[in-house]
């Protein structure tokens, strides 16, 4: 890609990155979450991937580092469900057993938080698979 | 007890996840794992099946009727979701277990059995669901799970194969998703218990009718009936062995019959023509799919079509029962058919597995799948030939096996219920079935001499420890299984899978408790 | 009512192109048409009149709020509709490379 | 409103037929990104700015890999043998006349667009924010009355990932 798309991209990556990671905190107090998060910060990624080229980064370790990282997210997912089984010695699955908080403040909805990270991970980290397996797929056949 | 329901759903998802971390370290982790939790749900549901009484409902996170409206997601157990879940964890253990040896020929074994893990949660999750968004979730996880395992040998054909079930089977879940989205519309809420509340308040109108037609389409297709059928030979005859065995045995079961057992009995009441149309579409089946099953010679494919026919004989099963209940005829023979509907839909994932099972240990010997350059095999193969026999005898209803006592029950419902011509019809696609499994015993197993596949340079000999296993305990499993006749098992495991499709009010009283 | 026609029409198109278009990746347009008009669909039954998006803000809230249920409903089917996007498209590739071409006649028994 | 979804919803057919009968592929997809903006736009008018925000990030990911994948293969779109996909368009049509008269028929007893009787969500509503902590309701539903869905959802996204990756090795069989 031309240096200018190189430039622009090396400056707005990490308002992206900063966006994302804000959507997915912000979960439960404004629109947005878990899933539209995950999506930026894959986005963010895709995008640096699209302008500095696919040989820029050794693409085939990227690919299972992101999707250890995914199966290690959804785990953490089923853990904090499972968890509500235990700990909030009803042993209801899925139970929401933080204490809930003021309704608008940021820590405030128990473990919906918790739930967020977990799932804006796990969605990033698998759409940036999808990508890289993409990718990696177009320069094996090439070769 | 209630407490372990989750179990169901969470050992297979939490066993998925970990093998897809740990099994890039160690390498033989995945295999061993997945029949580890396969057994364990197998002896958890066997428990089950002894110990319970009624139903048991579970509400997920513990959310209590808000002014005696359901808001959370129920997981209901009662006699039919569990009966289907000790088939599903069943087969499942045997055909991970066989597939250990199998799938070495394979790449990415690791990839295999996170997606194996993830079918059978799914399928335990849609059997388990009392919600209807929440059976479509987990529907499509497991046919994305089985979209991805057909495809598993990167071959043209598994590949043309695996498209077009996809394709379909796309098209037929954003149908299942359009009449969930109608019956939002005119009830406002998503709990099956309660939508058959208000449609019986507010009164079948259109829509209600609309909204069977669109589903029971949607989930024809996965059921594979007759309008419907074309992805199944492809998909069945292309996807690696143990996997085509879970597909027919099992997946078209829980996905497809299940589902519209558990909607046209308890959320729908059952209307006359709804059921004529169910009994319609089984009937076709049934004859249809063994008269194309005639001309094939690709023992996969020929095994895909008589898929079809069985899963035919299960809808007409229950199909007679529906339309005994619909003019309310005296519900001992509807409660009969459905028994023998039941009934062999747990036969048929049995033997149609232990079938699929023969055929891949023949082609991972072989190599070959077309019968016309097979035979002699038995000399050199003598456990897949037993198995395969005793397979092929019960599939086409011979008496000591458990294809024999299904099928006697549906008939003898059939003639009970005087549908006659029904009953003939059941008769003669037996025999045809017979006739084609006969070809399929002398031509694989029998006629040639067997030396020249010693000669052959890898030397054929019999298959590995693990697949003779499951092929020899599905072999027993046939023969046990006749046992279901006799009254005093009959009632612990059938019967009350039966009595929760007859006493609809049942189910509903037990989430809504009025 | 006009509103729902449409989304269905749009449904229909959907169907269209699934059955009559003898392009692969034209299928998988097909498919991905169908998923978005039904989400739509989700969420024009969930619409009450001038509802605002359902978010307590701390003003006195006398506001009208919009059905939350088909919204997560409709969360949960992009996220499916992506995902067998995405597997299509992966299948859509290999039988390309294996094939040459993207076109259903040439492909053996692709036929139905 | 409802004049504004009408409008967007007939913008959305028009890029469908455009998208569908496109002879160039790359058209295709582009006139297919009219649909997908179009949903997010109408997504903002009926109150529902999360589910905009994911399929506005969504869909543009989508376009970039169905143009990753015709970038890699061919542009055009072959077209030949007319006689065959006519049938297939006349019974396309009659089934859409059909689904179309079936739909008007069931649907005229329904309620109107925008008064929606509320059932179940009317739990979600009044006390909604108390209960579950979360001032974004759909939040609230998303993660806590219906988790179960969302534990769901998460690994089907995560079995369409295992899925690409099996179906994307270079070598099947040993």
């Amino acid at each position: 890609m031309t240096i200018i798309v190189k430039k622009v991209t090396q400056i707005i990556c990490g308002v992206i990155f900063l966006y994302g990671i804000y959507i997915i905190i912000h979960g439960h107090l404004t629109p947005g979450g878990g899933f539209a998060g995950g999506a930026i910060i894959a986005g963010a990624f895709i995008l640096l991937i699209l302008s500095f080229g696919s040989e820029f980064l050794a693409l085939k370790k990227e690919e299972t580092g992101s999707s250890l990282l995914e199966s290690s997210a959804i785990l953490v997912f089923l853990v904090i469900a499972v968890l509500g089984m235990i700990v909030g010695g009803v042993g209801i699955f899925l139970v929401n057993f933080l204490p809930k908080g003021t309704v608008g403040k940021l820590i405030s909805a128990g473990v919906i938080p918790l739930y967020n990270i977990a799932v804006g991970m796990e969605v990033a980290a698998a759409l940036l698979t999808i990508f890289l397996a993409l990718l990696i797929y177009r320069d094996e056949v090439l070769k | 007890m209630q407490y372990f329901i989750p179990l169901f759903v969470a050992v297979p998802l939490g066993g998925a996840f970990l093998i897809a971390i740990i099994g890039n370290f160690l390498k033989g982790f995945g295999k061993i794992f997945t029949s580890i939790v396969l057994a364990f749900l197998t002896g958890f549901s066997l428990y089950i099946v002894f110990t319970l009484q009624g139903s048991l409902v579970y509400g997920i996170g513990g959310w209590e009727l808000f002014d005696k409206i359901p808001i959370a997601i129920y997981m209901v157990l009662d006699g039919l979701s569990i009966y289907l879940l000790l088939i599903i964890n069943l087969i499942g253990f045997l055909s991970a277990f066989y597939s250990i040896s199998y799938i070495q020929k394979f790449t990415a074994e690791n990839n295999y059995y996170t997606l194996f893990c993830l079918m059978v949660a799914g399928m335990n999750g849609v059997v388990l669901s009392g919600d209807l968004f929440n059976i479509y979730v987990f529907l499509e996880m497991a046919a994305i799970a089985s979209y991805a395992l057909v495809a598993f040998g990167i071959e043209k054909e598994e590949l043309e194969a695996s498209f077009k079930y996809q394709v379909l089977g796309g098209v037929s879940s954003l149908f299942i998703l359009l009449s969930i989205g109608f019956l939002y519309w005119y009830t406002s809420t998503l709990n099956i218990a309660d939508i058959s509340k208000v449609i019986a308040k507010k009164g079948g109108s259109q829509l209600v009718v609309f909204s069977q037609v669109i589903l029971l389409s949607g989930f024809g297709l996965k059921a594979a009936m007759i309008p419907f059928h074309a992805w199944l030979p492809d998909a069945h005859s292309s996807a690696p062995s143990p996997i085509s065995s879970m597909l027919s045995g099992v997946l078209i079961k829980a996905i497809g019959a299940y589902v519209i057992l558990r909607l046209f009995f308890n959320m729908f009441e059952v209307s006359y023509n709804t059921s004529l149309v169910i009994t319609i579409i089984g009937t076709l089946s049934m004859v249809i799919g063994v008269l194309l099953a005639i001309g094939q010679w690709d023992i996969k494919r020929l095994l895909a079509y008589h898929s079809i026919s069985q899963m035919g004989y299960v809808i007409l099963g229950v199909g007679i029962g529906m339309l005994v209940l619909a003019q309310n005829g005296e519900r001992a023979v509807a409660a009969l058919s459905i028994a023998g509907g039941l009934f062999h839909l747990f036969n048929h994932a049995v033997f149609k597995g232990l079938l699929f099972l023969n055929a891949g240990a023949v082609e991972y010997e072989t190599g070959i799948r077309d019968m016309k350059r097979l035979g002699g095999l038995s000399s050199v193969m003598p456990v897949t030939t037993s198995t395969s026999l005793s397979a092929s005898m019960s599939i086409s209803g011979i008496p000591p096996f458990n294809g024999f006592f299904s099928k006697l029950i549906i008939i003898i419902a059939a003639i009970q219920a005087k549908y006659y011509v029904l009953s003939i019809l059941a008769v003669f696609v037996s025999i045809i079935t017979l006739a084609s499994f006969l070809k399929v015993q002398r031509f694989t197993f029998f006629n040639k001499k067997g030396e020249n596949w010693i000669k052959r340079e890898p030397p054929v000999r019999e298959v590995p420890f693990t697949m003779c296993f499951s092929m020899v305990f599905l072999a027993v499993l046939c023969l046990a299984l006749s046992m279901l006749i006799v009254p005093s098992v009959r009632d612990i495991v059938l019967t009350p899978a039966v009595d929760a499709l007859i006493e609809a009010g049942e189910y509903t009283t037990s989430i809504l408790g009025y | 009512m006009i509103v729902y026609i449409l989304a269905v029409f749009l449904f229909l198109i959907g169907i269209y192109g699934v059955v009559v278009k003898r392009n692969l990746i034209k299928i998988v347009i097909g498919i991905a048409i169908m998923e978005y008009s039904v989400n739509l669909f989700l969420i024009l039954i969930g619409y009450v009149k001038d509802g605002t998006a359902p978010i307590i803000t701390d003003q006195v809230s006398e506001i009208v709020f919009v059905d939350p249920l088909p919204q997560a409903m409709v969360l949960t089917a992009i996220v499916i509709g992506l995902a067998t996007t995405a597997l299509l498209l992966a299948i859509a590739i290999r039988i390309y490379k294996k094939y040459g071409t993207f076109d259903i006649r040439e492909i053996k028994n692709l036929k139905g | 409103m409802e004049l504004l979804i009408i409008v967007m919803l007939v913008l959305m057919i028009g890029g469908a037929i455009f998208s569908l009968e496109a002879r160039d592929l790359l058209s295709a997809v582009i006139a297919y990104g009219i649909v997908g903006f179009g949903l997010v736009i109408c997504f903002l008018f009926l109150g529902a700015p999360d589910l905009a925000l994911v399929q506005i990030v969504v869909e543009t990911i989508t376009l970039i890999i169905m143009i990753t994948v015709i970038l890699n293969s061919t542009r055009e779109e072959v077209k030949k043998g007319w006689k065959k996909t006519t049938a297939y368009a006349v019974l396309a049509f009659v089934f859409i006349g059909f689904f179309l008269y079936f739909f008007n028929r069931a649907t005229d007893t329904l309620t109107v667009f925008g008064d929606h009787a509320m059932r179940m969500s009317k739990a979600y509503l009044q006390p909604g924010a108390a209960e579950t902590g979360s001032a974004n309701l759909v939040t609230g539903v998303i993660f806590d009355y219906r988790g179960y869905d969302t534990l769901g959802e998460a690994t089907i996204l995560f079995t369409a990932v295992i899925g690409v990756l099996t179906v994307l090795r270079l070598k099947g069989r040993k």
